[in-house]
């Protein structure tokens, strides 16, 4: 294993003290229990909205704490949902007065540690709403899996709630957008080559040299299928077809198309699929009125990428423009 | 001899040895069919539960249970941390303030923390999770407890009921957790919540002959 | 090799369509010769800043393509410089009247093409200068070598340049402070793992497992030194202290410390090695005011990092904290 | 005979061939000492240049030449591609308007296009570049026309020259180009540019006979 760390049981810690000093005017961190808040919390009379999951995804949760997206994020060890101490302090930090959003993805340690903290900022009257995002169309959602996984859909639920949060949308508000955003929005990826976790000290996976992974995770979970790489043109279809079919997306339809990298697959690889799925989507009388193409959600080094489409309405299209000013995502302000 | 707080807390840190031991065995187990941490959040908890047991060893075996759980649940994240931690929370108030645990206490207090798993993550037997392992460990202890045996007794079958429990999951389809994602391809493995499970007992088991 | 790519022959051509797409509101994309232009070219009376260079270091150089940065880019193919006929496009697009700055990273090859560029466009009237950024301290500049290759410090340099045209400094002002920026930036990398280029299918160098590559290029080219991985708080000043002592930088410098991901190391590591890299500025009695860290200028999917350390002083703060509006760089519009 | 423009064109058109068969050793060489793209940019080039006299052979040999120098010059791009399209380009100023080219105008045209790789790439003999191919060459050319040898004869001889100084780059430290980066590591492989200009002088060669 070649990484650019000291111990493996330090990883997080190291890099967040690189990220605050890196961020230092959009993030405060604080270390025990690890959270990440934004530099003016708590924003008096707004809403918080606090996510957080197991590390290694970067961008994703830290680097989307700012004004008009998350009041806090909760960076677990790698791979490992955060602790409820972790999302409760996050919530007690940036609770203004309004009551705190809690953005869950869909993994059994994620859903139980938060709702425990939940529970525990009820009890000190901090009034507090999970939504669990579930957007991942490679797990089938039945009663014989843990339902499907929380994936890129993330990314744009965080950045639309967090617009609505900031312009002074009510817990309910919030509440009720991000369970429409959720509703509306899914994914698919897939894996070329395997990330190594630092402690585990070996790839999470193996793949042949003509091998590909199918419905990846995010956390090196094995997909569902193993398939032959091919040619881009016959990939993206293998990654947007299930995705339009589960919605279902169709024509007329107007959507934001995520095109996301995994970590280690270049970017040039990915506007290259982008601008295949943007041809696939217009063939199909699909209008794509925003998109998104970069490494948001990522699985450390994993090559590989992953589609997500989300329905748009005027609304949804207005607070994704709204100004934003995180590490990662920043427009208009 | 009934089951002292000291001797509870002894118990839990020869789990900890054990758990730091088979560290990379469970990452192994989780990474065929999740997503390689169990060895390092179990290890990583208790690790730090060791830590705290060495400041200061509460009073009662109830007392050293629920600090094991606000440890767990604080520092393990994941599943494994709520559900191990859920465990422990039960076991704890199951066993109330007594100042020692005998055969009848243990079996109840194991079956306390099978029931606190079921409740928080709602899998059934043959789902391949640690649930597998803890409720025939339960049962077994359960029916040595009735039948008078004695606290080391009452862990051995539990110890021995698990082992096997875990050893069953290895054919099953996961239905709960990160494995049941893979859908089919997670048979022929064994589930490392159930591995642990087992180890957890069988430790136990020992640490009360 | 495992790519998302058809045809490793088109493959630049077919990324440029998806960032046509993926960024309509910045930029439009020409394709033979290939050329990506700020969307309102040109901009009159403005000195337009042209950069460009082999493809696979994206986001650079069409991701800084856009107000305050960029005016155009010519991708070449990947690790190709591009050709005369797609700089003399690049600057007949985008002259505004005010004449043209060529951005020129230090190889044999980008000097020579944009060399002719400039001589076609000077025939053709247009007033044009050329800045070549040097600023890898891996490499001796002797009479032994081709000189200091250009990295990092050319991310920095457009930034800073583009700010300053924006406002309306004119040509001798832009070509003044590229000198300037360029006389004061240094660099510095290291690969872990190897990229792979489309058209050779094959690593571009091979590294044994306890191996890392110190003073690797942006091309896969190999390093000065081949030596065992080690923790990151030896790997950090084995990048640093050959450019502290290079300028030399010293206790009271301000500087920008810019910690660049070559494309397939994950976030955290960056974060974590930036941590790192401004305890030990701050050892030394170096302020660090700005820092950029992320990939900005990679090498396909290769592992690894570099560090690029900028003197600063008030007016290259200034330009530095300027509006831009780019696909990779975004702030203040 | 003389060399007409078609035998030029002709000669050219076996040049991409033998670019296209050698594309991969060229990277591969490239890959050893630079960054892996002499082979596919040469052939990017050589095979726009095919494309273009399908269209249209000019009408002299000068006219084929300065063809070639200018579709290398804005396709191939990266060092070759100006440092070939120069050495065309001064080849073709060189040999003028003539409608055939003797040995004499074969082996200046040469020399030429040497003095042209060099005003734009200053190597010298020894810097591990083309020119250490280029530049025995142009020696062995000239003296065999200055000796009264034929065009076949002169192509002959610097194919011959070039082979030699392609293999002398092994040894060499390089001095310019992307080899030169590498310092000593860069002792010990064959000079990806050298390489070619042996291959192509070997084709004009065998075309002329
Ligand atoms: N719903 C559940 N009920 C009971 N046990 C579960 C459940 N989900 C997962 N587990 C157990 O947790 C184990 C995985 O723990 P761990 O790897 O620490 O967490 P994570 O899956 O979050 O990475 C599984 O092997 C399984 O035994
Ligand atoms: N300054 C120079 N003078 C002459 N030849 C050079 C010079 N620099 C490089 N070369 C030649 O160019 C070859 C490399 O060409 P190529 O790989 O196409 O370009 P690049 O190095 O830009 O990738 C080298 O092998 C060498 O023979
Ligand atoms: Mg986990
Ligand atoms: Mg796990
Ligand atoms: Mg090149
Ligand atoms: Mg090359």
């Amino acid at each position: 294993m070649k990484k650019i760390i000291n111990d493996p049981a330090t990883v997080v810690a190291d890099a967040l003290r690189g990220m605050e000093l890196a961020h230092a005017d959009l993030l405060d961190v604080q270390y025990d229990p690890a959270v990440v808040v934004r530099v003016d919390a708590p924003v008096p009379r707004k809403v918080a909205v606090v996510s957080g999951g197991g590390s290694g995804h970067e961008p994703l949760h830290a680097g989307f704490v700012g004004r008009g997206m998350l009041d806090a994020a909760c960076p677990g060890a790698v791979f490992t949902s955060p602790t409820p101490d972790q999302v409760l302090a996050a919530v007690q930090r940036t609770n203004g007065g309004a009551g705190a959003l809690l953005i869950v993805k869909n993994y059994t340690g994620d859903v139980l540690n938060f709702e425990t903290a939940a529970e525990l900022a009820a009890a000190e009257g901090i009034e507090v709403r999970s939504v669990v995002v579930d957007d991942d169309v490679a797990v089938k959602d039945s009663l014989h899996t843990a339902g499907r996984r929380g994936v890129g859909g993330t990314v744009l639920l965080e950045k639309i709630v967090g617009a609505a949060a900031e312009r002074g949308v009510d817990l309910d508000g919030c509440e009720a957008l991000a369970r429409k955003v959720a509703g509306q929005v899914r994914s698919m990826g897939l894996a070329l080559a395997p990330c190594t976790v630092p402690h585990a000290g070996e790839p999470s996976f193996t793949l042949a040299d003509d091998e590909m992974e199918l419905g990846i995770g995010i956390h090196g979970e094995p997909g569902r299928q193993r398939v032959p790489v091919r040619p881009a043109d016959s990939l993206v279809p293998a990654l947007l077809d299930p995705i339009l079919g589960d919605l279902p997306f169709g024509a007329g339809d107007r959507v934001l198309l995520f095109t996301n990298g995994m970590g280690g697959t270049p970017l040039l690889e990915l506007y290259l699929a982008h601008g295949i799925a943007e041809r696939l989507l217009a063939e199909r009388g699909i209008t794509v009125r925003r998109r998104l193409v970069g490494p948001y959600i990522t699985s450390l080094e994993m090559q590989g990428m992953s589609l997500t489409l989300l329905k748009l309405d005027d609304e949804l299209v207005e607070l994704w423009d709204a100004p934003v000013r995180t590490a990662a995502l920043r427009w208009g302000l | 001899m009934g089951c002292t707080a000291e001797r509870v807390a002894e118990a839990l840190r020869a789990v900890a040895r054990v758990v730091a031991e088979h560290r990379e065995e469970l990452v192994r187990l989780d990474r065929e069919i999740g997503d390689g941490d169990h060895g390092e959040n179990l290890n990583r908890g208790f690790t730090a539960l060791v830590s705290k047991l060495d400041g200061d060893v509460p009073g009662t075996p109830g007392a050293v249970l629920k600090s094991a759980a606000t440890t767990l649940i604080s520092v393990v994240g994941g599943a494994a941390g709520p559900l191990y931690g859920t465990a422990f929370l039960r076991a704890a108030t199951s066993v109330g303030d007594a100042a020692e645990l005998d055969a009848g206490a243990v079996a109840g207090a194991l079956r306390a923390a099978l029931e606190g798993v079921v409740a928080r993550g709602k899998a059934a037997v043959g789902d391949k999770t640690m649930v597998d392992a803890l409720t025939p460990a339960v049962a077994a202890a359960s029916s040595v407890a009735a039948t008078g045996g004695d606290v080391a007794g009452v862990l051995a079958a539990a110890a021995e009921a698990a082992e096997q429990g875990a050893e069953s999951t290895v054919p099953l389809v996961a239905r709960k957790g990160r494995a049941s994602y893979l859908g089919e391809r997670s048979a022929g493995h064994l589930d490392p919540g159930a591995r642990s499970t087992a180890l957890l007992l069988r430790t136990l088991a020992g640490s009360a002959r």
